[in-house]
């Protein structure tokens, strides 16, 4: 399986060169698409068999990389789940594409790099040392800011580019350190070598902080997440869809890789850290998505809160762990993988909507749309399933991983130490209140984009996308749809990762009975998504049959009567700003310090009165805006070295001279 | 003839090629057959440099081929070669906007050859003070060639390198003195007791104070050649005032020769246990060099300059490395090393061509270049990944070493190392984003750019990045060895 | 045998609910009237309004999708769903476990979240006023009732309704702190729930305080009378759940004979006639507070909600 | 080697600081260029003296050509310039002459310090003129780096080279000496012609910030 993997990530490497010498080509889009849909769709079946056969896991060393070391590769249960998700979003990105890429301006921009980074993602995946891994980290990064700069005229996506690179080799040096530490001064870079060390208490604290500012860098934990809602919407919407469904799931893995793999038994305040920023990223994010009116940069804070959610899982699972609960900690684990599957999934649904949303209008701002139910019904259809799965409602997938992780949550209290004791049930908290507002973000964000009427003559121009993007947006709703009332099989295909890395997995679902789920007892919890659909169904349409049988189902069309104020003007509609107005009232008034002026003109004025907004990025401003600024300073400062005169450059080596003489003088 | 015959002579063949391409070059006029000539002449001295590794000729009193200068005499050559390639195309389009004279250009091919044969020099003499000579050497031809536009900010930087190099000649010399001084009574008088095969041999005896004065003065003194931090004045006007050809030699070759000189003298004091231990100084002002130079980047309007600050921060960071020591740390210095000079090299092509494009060296007044010149554009962007470390690139390997290995040893320094080479990369990024993407902006002439040079190099640098030969590893290791 | 009498039973629940819920309505307004010294509507009042507006034909706006036309019955269904989980006069329904006390909850955001898309979907001013304001009552009330979940199943040791209800029953319970706290935030997340006073006002139009209503001003006909159902519905729903939690009494364990079910029956109705007029007290003798005061109402019961958990969470003797 | 040798040769080395003090001591460029013609013809008297005592005589030729060019053409040369380019004559100090002599007391002691580490069993002579050296090296570059004038840089860079000659001839049978002290002297002399060229640059540190910004390429 590892080889035909690797096969398929060869493929997509030779690709790369290739469509640098096609790119000018017109066939050349549907080729390179083409060829990574195919080629990862092999390398997907190959893990998902290599996964749901719970195969053991299979080596193989690569003669490139550190000379002496050479480049080890691997692939066991996590690595193979990783890479089914990985793999089918590449599958349907490309997909997308095909469609999408057409209406790309400059290919030649994007399609070298597509390919590449596909193939970094999977190498991250299969690497089983630290200088593969990295490598492959890195090269990731870097073939995605080539394409997000790839629309550079934009001043805004130039800076996007700026601060993801930096954040991200940020991350990287992280990692390097991080892995420096676990092997040790000899250089024991292969991740076995690092199991076999059993790094001391104090190694595993530092190499677990270290990671999580470094994977917490790719995957946007609070307050590390700066660069992402400005780099992911700045990319093409199938790259943005990558980044922000896929790239932040490889950069969970490598916190997991390190955490629960190599850096040995957790200790329990490990959990309290990443609980901690966990829960803060949760709520931050759908916070400032909130605020958002552009679609994609909403989308990609919503990428911000679920990775909090991901977190939180993996927090609780290192909780029990380290508490030797490794049942609880299973299902806790568990949870976040499935959430890290499902949030793929819906992530990039969403993203391949704003795509065609952009494709059609031309608009990323939701205040100059509206509307478009009427004219891409079939896409408002696709992205209206997202919206509730994401939300978390039942009967879709996003509820699932939420209910599980909520079930882990309520085994807590077994847990000895009181930080936990405190912090585990606000955590709850603050989990339970970012489902909530993210449910409102979403009527906001599909209320004003797709319902109501058109705000501009874009959005009344719009027409349906097309038919490859809409397969893409179909697989993944359908799949949305499956997970959701499925749950039991995917958590059992859950079982060897979890049982590979906490030592214990969940029951066996399958088989419970009408499908159903039961983490821990019948008697306990279950929760069965088939049943609940199904009677959804069943009463609703009995509803509508009876009425419209025994009762009425006569129509009439007429204008919108609006309490008696017929006003034909769009613009009097709810806008994503008004609408976000009462929730900035209760929240954003602490979090944004957000401050609110009306200007009234007197009566008999004709000025129209205007609203202004206010909001504060305190996080920007906390942290890196004093880091900009101090850098710029000793910048400043240090360049007067520049201006010297050649006698006072003398004198520099003069005083280094006598300063080493002294220090000898002194030696002695 | 024996195998020891035909080394020798590729060794002398390595000095003469090149003394006698001065001559014939500083007579000839024409400007086409010179520049050929000068390539023809590079790469003999590629072929018998390369020919050295199959024998290497016994060490002499004065000739010592190691696998440690075997490794710089290679790479020396290498990049003249492709510089000598480069430079005919940019010294071509120099002339035809009259920048330069034929006489000048002349003088520039001959000073060449002459810069070719200090190094090599510099780098197969076995005696101290031949060596000491040929730096110097080496030296006064690059401020002769920096000078060579006769603009007032080319005299100015020239002057500037000549005065403090000189400052630099004499405190290394004074070095040398002193080495010789505690060799004698331990080797006796004359000629052998400064003999580095001789005096690595006997080290162990010599007066560890006066070894601890003497490497201060050498490591002062040469360290003013490496542009190490705040020696390093005379580096960044250097850089930018001379022709681009220089600036390439420069970075790529006569600091990594400087520094082969410090090596030579460091592995003197390894082997003395009695004298002080010339580690923490290198790796204190490689540090320097390395934080310091980080933020001097953002500050930067002229590309050449930039670029030069880089290369004060690398030598920094191999200066910190090998100050490290230990096999992993040595070996990432000298890979460092090797991928620095092909890599900055390589950005001093494009940068020339891009100068050449835009009529300007302001990076303000470029922009946009992966939209007027692509490949210039693309090749630009490449090259900065490999300098700023980015994989698939050498470079990236060796940081990982660097860093991976110290943080383990020594975590503080491990820290600033991080922080300096993190500052440098948003330097770096910014200036490429303005220069590479964007709105274009400035003159979008087309130019007749020879691109081999520069993609020879980067595909090196990407093939070491990925895959490196066994031979060339088990040379770097035995070299690591030899470092201690 | 059994089988089929499950069945039967879980169907019996279904139209319980179902054909309570309008009667129970109408008993809450004559409760109220009666308090304000009037006659009020006859109390079958709601099933005429109903059939009224099932008979009436649909005036649909011109900018309404299709979104809007199958919105009401997805509420209506998903409601519906909920409130037939919810044990009312016996526990262990039959399909009980197909979705716990948070599935419950979750169901409830289901349909407003699809209420709240309707009130965007025609582009009125007064649909967003709606929705919004909704969805930021909702914000904090969802994340109040799933600590309230959290605290009772602590209590019970599951998040199971019935075996939460039967533990409840038992005399393992006793009288605990966060039990009280629960049951007072419960009622405050009801009350807003259900947007009855003082938080919405049920009763009113053309009133830029209101909520629920505004999100529906556009319906009319057969879609404006699943919504009123469902409405209706869900306060039963939560009066019930309220009753089977904090007043087990009388409900019927898993196995009963039918005729005591009839006991079972009657028990609940007597629930709900109390909790009808303790709602309707309640509603005559406060005033309705500004919108932005609900915040710190339900902020509130977050608060009540959280630390009821916390002092599980601490000792299990609380 | 015996006492009175020692003794001479001591004698001299300690001379040459003395002068590098005198040179330290003045503040205007004539007086300056006569002083380091003593300090040149100082060298020359103890590079003969050292070829004498060590019976090198390729010593000599450092010694003529100390005497020759260092003692009489450089300071000829320097004295042209001066006029020619209308230099005027006083040396623009950075810091008092106070100060500066207090500071090469320092450096004395140091370089003292440094030297006197070196074990005895390296031969006295060597360790006495190292130190002397040493302290004429480190005397120059203080000169270098406390005045503005180019002229008087220069003398300081020359007196610097002096201290150079002055360790390696005392170096007993090194090698390469002549070669070097020839090499230094063409150095010097280049160094001559570059304030000449650079006529227009009278000070090596203009404070003319315009100028700067211009010739560094930066800010324009």
């Amino acid at each position: 399986m590892l080889t035909i993997v690797l096969l398929c990530a060869a493929v997509l490497l030779v690709l790369a060169p290739l469509a640098v010498a096609l790119a000018h080509r017109a066939a050349a889009t549907q080729f390179v698409y083409g060829v990574s849909m195919i080629a990862t769709a092999i390398s997907l079946i190959a893990a998902l068999t290599h996964l749901v056969a719970a195969a053991s896991p299979e080596n193989i060393v690569l003669p490139i990389g550190v000379p002496w070391l050479g480049s080890h590769l691997r692939l066991d249960a996590l690595s193979a789940f990783f890479i089914v998700v990985i793999d089918l979003g590449a599958m349907t990105a490309s997909l997308f594409a095909l469609g999408y890429g057409r209406h790309e301006t400059a290919p030649e921009r994007v399609l070298p790099f597509y390919p590449a980074f596909l193939a970094a993602m999977t190498l991250v995946l299969v690497a089983d040392d630290a200088f593969t891994f990295l490598l492959s980290w890195e090269f990731m990064s870097l073939t995605s800011w080539a394409m997000v700069m790839s629309h550079h005229r934009v001043p805004e996506n130039v800076r996007a580019g700026y601060v993801y690179l930096v954040m991200a080799s940020f991350g990287t040096l992280a990692l390097l350190l991080a892995f420096g530490l676990l092997a040790g001064p000899d250089g024991l870079y292969t991740f076995a070598q690092m199991r076999a060390a059993h790094p001391s208490a104090v190694l595993g604290a530092l190499a677990l902080v270290l990671a999580l500012i470094g994977a917490g860098s790719k995957a946007g934990l609070v307050p590390l997440h700066v660069w992402l809602p400005l780099a992911h919407p700045a990319a093409p919407s199938h790259v943005s869809a990558l980044m922000s469904g896929v790239m932040t799931k490889v950069a969970v893995y490598g916190f997991v890789r390190i955490v629960f793999d190599l850096a040995g038994g957790p200790a329990w305040w490990w959990s309290i850290v990443v609980l901690a920023l966990a829960g803060a990223t949760t709520v931050m994010g759908v916070l400032y998505a909130l605020m958002q009116h552009d679609l994609k940069r909403l989308l990609a804070y919503h990428t911000v809160e679920n990775i909090g959610i991901i977190f939180i899982g993996l927090g609780l699972a290192l909780a029990f762990k380290a508490h030797g609960m490794l049942f609880a900690a299973a299902l806790a684990f568990t949870a976040a993988l499935l959430h890290v599957f499902n949030h793929s999934l819906f992530k990039s649904l969403l993203f391949f909507g704003a795509g065609a949303v952009l494709t059609a209008t031309g608009e990323r701002d939701m205040e100059h749309l509206g509307g478009l139910i009427h004219r891409m019904p079939r896409t408002a259809f696709l992205v209206l399933i997202g919206c509730v799965a994401i939300s978390a409602l039942p009967p879709l997938n996003g509820f699932v991983s939420e209910w599980l992780t909520f079930q882990a949550i309520l085994l807590s209290p077994q847990l000895p130490s009181w930080g936990l004791k405190l912090l585990v049930p606000s955590v709850g908290a603050l989990l339970a209140l970012a489902a909530a507002l993210a449910a409102a973000c979403f009527v906001k964000a599909y209320g004003v984009t797709f319902l109501g009427r058109p705000r501009t003559r874009a959005a009344e121009a719009a027409t349906e996308t097309d038919s490859y993007s809409l397969a893409a947006m179909f697989v993944l709703a359908a799949l949305c749809l499956l997970v959701g009332i499925l749950p039991g099989a995917f958590i059992d295909a859950l079982a060897p990762v979890s049982s590979a890395l906490i030592g214990e997995h969940m029951p066996t679902q399958i088989g419970a009975q009408w499908l159903s789920i039961v983490p821990i007892a019948a008697s306990r919890s279950s929760y069965d998504g088939l049943l609940v659909f199904v009677f959804m169904t069943l009463s609703g349409t009995l509803a509508a049959w009876a009425i419209h049988r025994l009762a009425s189902d006569r129509l009439r069309r007429a204008p919108a009567w609006d309490c008696g104020y017929p006003d034909a003007s769009p613009a009097t509609q709810y806008s994503a700003t008004s609408f976000a107005q009462p929730i900035r009232r209760v929240f954003g008034t602490i979090v944004f310090r957000a401050r609110e002026q009306v200007e009234m003109p007197p009566p008999g004025d004709t000025r129209p009165a205007r609203l202004k907004v206010e909001l504060h990025d305190l996080i920007w401003e906390a942290i890196y805006a004093p880091i900009a600024a101090g850098t710029s300073f000793a910048a400043d400062r240090l360049n007067r070295f520049q201006f010297l005169t050649i006698r006072q450059f003398l004198t520099l080596v003069f005083c280094t001279l006598i300063v080493l003489l002294l220090v000898l003088a002194i030696w002695s | 003839m024996t195998l020891d015959g035909m080394a020798m002579n590729a060794l002398l063949g390595v000095l003469v090629i090149p003394a006698v391409a001065a001559v014939l070059l500083a007579a000839l006029p024409n400007y086409r057959a010179t520049a050929r000539l000068n390539v023809v002449a590079t790469t003999l001295t590629l072929v018998c440099a390369l020919s050295l590794f199959f024998a290497k000729p016994a060490p002499g009193s004065y000739f010592l081929v190691d696998d440690l200068n075997n490794t710089f005499i290679v790479l020396t050559t290498f990049v003249g070669w492709t510089t000598s390639i480069f430079s005919a195309s940019y010294i071509g389009h120099e002339l035809e906007i009259g920048r330069l004279t034929p006489r000048s250009v002349r003088f520039y091919h001959a000073m060449y050859q002459v810069l070719m044969f200090a190094m090599n020099l510099a780098l197969i003499a076995n005696n101290i003070g031949l060596m000491w000579v040929a730096i110097e050497l080496a030296t006064l031809t690059t401020v002769m060639m920096v000078g060579i536009y006769r603009t007032h900010e080319a005299l100015e930087a020239a002057w500037k390198y000549f005065i403090l190099g000189s400052v630099g000649i004499a405190l290394a010399l004074f070095g040398t003195i002193l080495v010789y001084m505690a060799a004698r009574p331990v080797v006796g008088e004359g000629l052998n007791a400064m003999v580095w095969s001789v005096l690595v041999t006997r080290a162990s005896a010599f007066d560890p104070a006066l070894l601890d004065v003497a490497f201060v003065f050498l490591l002062l003194g040469y360290g003013t050649k490496v542009g190490l931090a705040p020696l390093h004045a005379w580096l960044p006007d250097a850089h930018a005032e001379g022709p681009t050809p220089i600036s390439a030699v420069l970075s790529g070759l006569l600091l990594n020769v400087a520094l082969y000189a410090l090596l030579r003298f460091k592995m003197l004091l390894a082997v003395n246990t009695a004298a002080l231990a010339p580690g923490p100084l290198m790796v204190a002002l490689g540090l320097l060099s390395l934080v310091f130079a980080a933020f001097m980047l953002y500050r930067r309007r002229d590309i050449k300059r930039l670029f030069a600050y880089s290369s004060i921060e690398h030598m920094g960071i191999i200066t910190f490395a090998f100050g490290m020591g230990g096999p992993l740390a040595n070996f990432a210095g000298l890979l460092h090393m090797t991928m620095h000079s092909l890599t900055k090299s390589a950005i001093f092509f494009a940068v020339g061509h891009v100068a050449q494009v835009k009529g300007t060296q302001r990076i303000s007044d470029m922009s946009g270049l992966t939209e007027t010149n692509p490949v210039l554009g693309w090749g630009l962007i490449l090259g900065v990944a490999a300098i700023a470390g980015l994989p698939p690139l050498g470079i990236f390997m060796s940081e990982f070493l660097v860093v991976s290995s110290t943080f383990a040893r020594a975590p503080l320094l491990a820290l600033v190392l991080v922080f300096g080479i993190l500052v440098a990369f948003g330097a770096l990024l910014l200036r490429l984003n303005s220069i590479a993407f964007g709105e274009p902006r400035g003159a979008v002439g087309k130019t007749q750019a020879s691109y081999v040079p520069m993609f020879a190099h980067l595909a090196l640098v990407l093939a070491a990045g990925i895959y490196m030969p066994p031979a060339l590893v088990a040379w770097f290791q035995n070299v690591a060895g030899l470092l201690g | 045998m059994v089988l089929i009498s499950n069945f039967a039973i879980q169907g019996a629940q279904m139209l319980l609910v179902l054909l309570l819920a309008p009667l129970f309505t109408g008993y809450v307004r004559k409760v109220k009237a009666r308090l304000l010294r009037r006659q009020g509507p006859p109390l079958f009042q709601p099933y005429r309004d109903l059939a009224r507006l099932a008979r009436k034909e649909v005036v649909l706006a011109d900018s309404a999708s299709w979104l809007f036309r199958i919105i009401p019955y997805l509420v209506f269904a998903a409601i519906w769903v909920a409130a037939s989980l919810v044990p009312t006069f016996r526990t262990g329904l039959m399909f009980s476990w197909s979705a716990d006390f948070i599935a419950i909850i979750a169901l409830l955001g289901s349909g407003r979240f699809f209420l709240a898309l309707a009130g965007m979907d025609v582009g009125t001013s007064f649909g967003g006023i709606g929705s919004s304001r909704e969805v930021m009552i909702a914000s904090l009330a969802e994340p109040a009732m799933i600590m309230i979940v959290f605290s009772l199943a602590l209590i019970a040791g599951s998040t199971q309704l019935s075996t939460m209800a039967a533990f409840m029953a038992s005399s393992a319970v006793g009288l605990r702190v966060s039990l009280g706290l629960a049951l007072f935030a419960l009622m405050m997340v009801a009350i807003a729930e259900n947007g009855r006073i003082p938080i919405d006002n049920p009763a009113t139009h053309l009133e830029l305080t209101m909520v629920h209503e505004a999100m529906v001003l556009e319906y009319s006909g057969r879609h404006l009378a699943l919504i009123e159902l469902s409405g209706s519905l869900k306060l039963i729903l939560y009066v019930s759940l309220i009753a089977c939690l904090f007043a087990p009494w009388g409900i019927e364990s898993a196995g009963a004979a039918v005729p005591t079910l009839a006991i079972g029956v009657a028990a609940y109705i007597g629930k709900l006639a109390v909790g009808g007029f303790l709602l309707g007290v309640f509603e005559t003798s406060i005033a309705k507070m500004r919108v932005f005061r609900v915040a710190e109402f339900l902020g509130a019961a977050l608060m009540l909600g959280l630390l009821a958990t916390l002092l599980r969470f601490v000792s299990a003797s609380f | 080697m015996s006492g009175i040798n020692f003794d001479i040769a001591h004698f001299l080395a300690g001379t040459l600081v003395l002068v590098s003090f005198l040179e330290l001591y003045q503040d205007r460029l004539y007086a300056l260029l006569n002083v380091y013609a003593a300090h040149a013809l100082v060298l020359a008297a103890s590079v003969a003296w050292q070829a004498f005592v060590q019976d090198a005589p390729h010593l000599y030729v450092t010694a003529v050509i100390a005497l020759v060019f260092k003692a009489i053409i450089i300071p000829v040369t320097l004295h042209r310039v001066i006029v020619r380019l209308g230099i005027h004559r006083e040396i623009e100090k950075v810091v008092g002459v106070g100060t500066a002599m207090l500071a090469g007391m320092g450096l004395v002691a140091l370089s003292m310090v440094v030297m006197l580490r070196v074990t005895q069993n390296a031969d006295p002579l060597a360790r006495e003129d190292l130190a002397f050296a040493l302290s004429v090296v480190l005397l120059g570059l203080l000169m270098m780096v406390t005045r503005r004038n180019a002229v008087s840089q220069v003398v300081g860079f020359m007196s610097l080279e002096n201290g150079l000659v002055l360790a390696a001839t005392g170096a007993k049978g090194m090698p390469l000496v002549v070669e070097i002290s020839v090499a230094f002297s063409i150095l010097i002399a280049f160094i001559v012609i570059g304030i000449f060229l650079f006529r227009i640059r009278e000070r090596f540190d203009t404070i003319d910030v315009q100028a700067l910004d211009r010739f560094r390429g930066e800010r324009r």
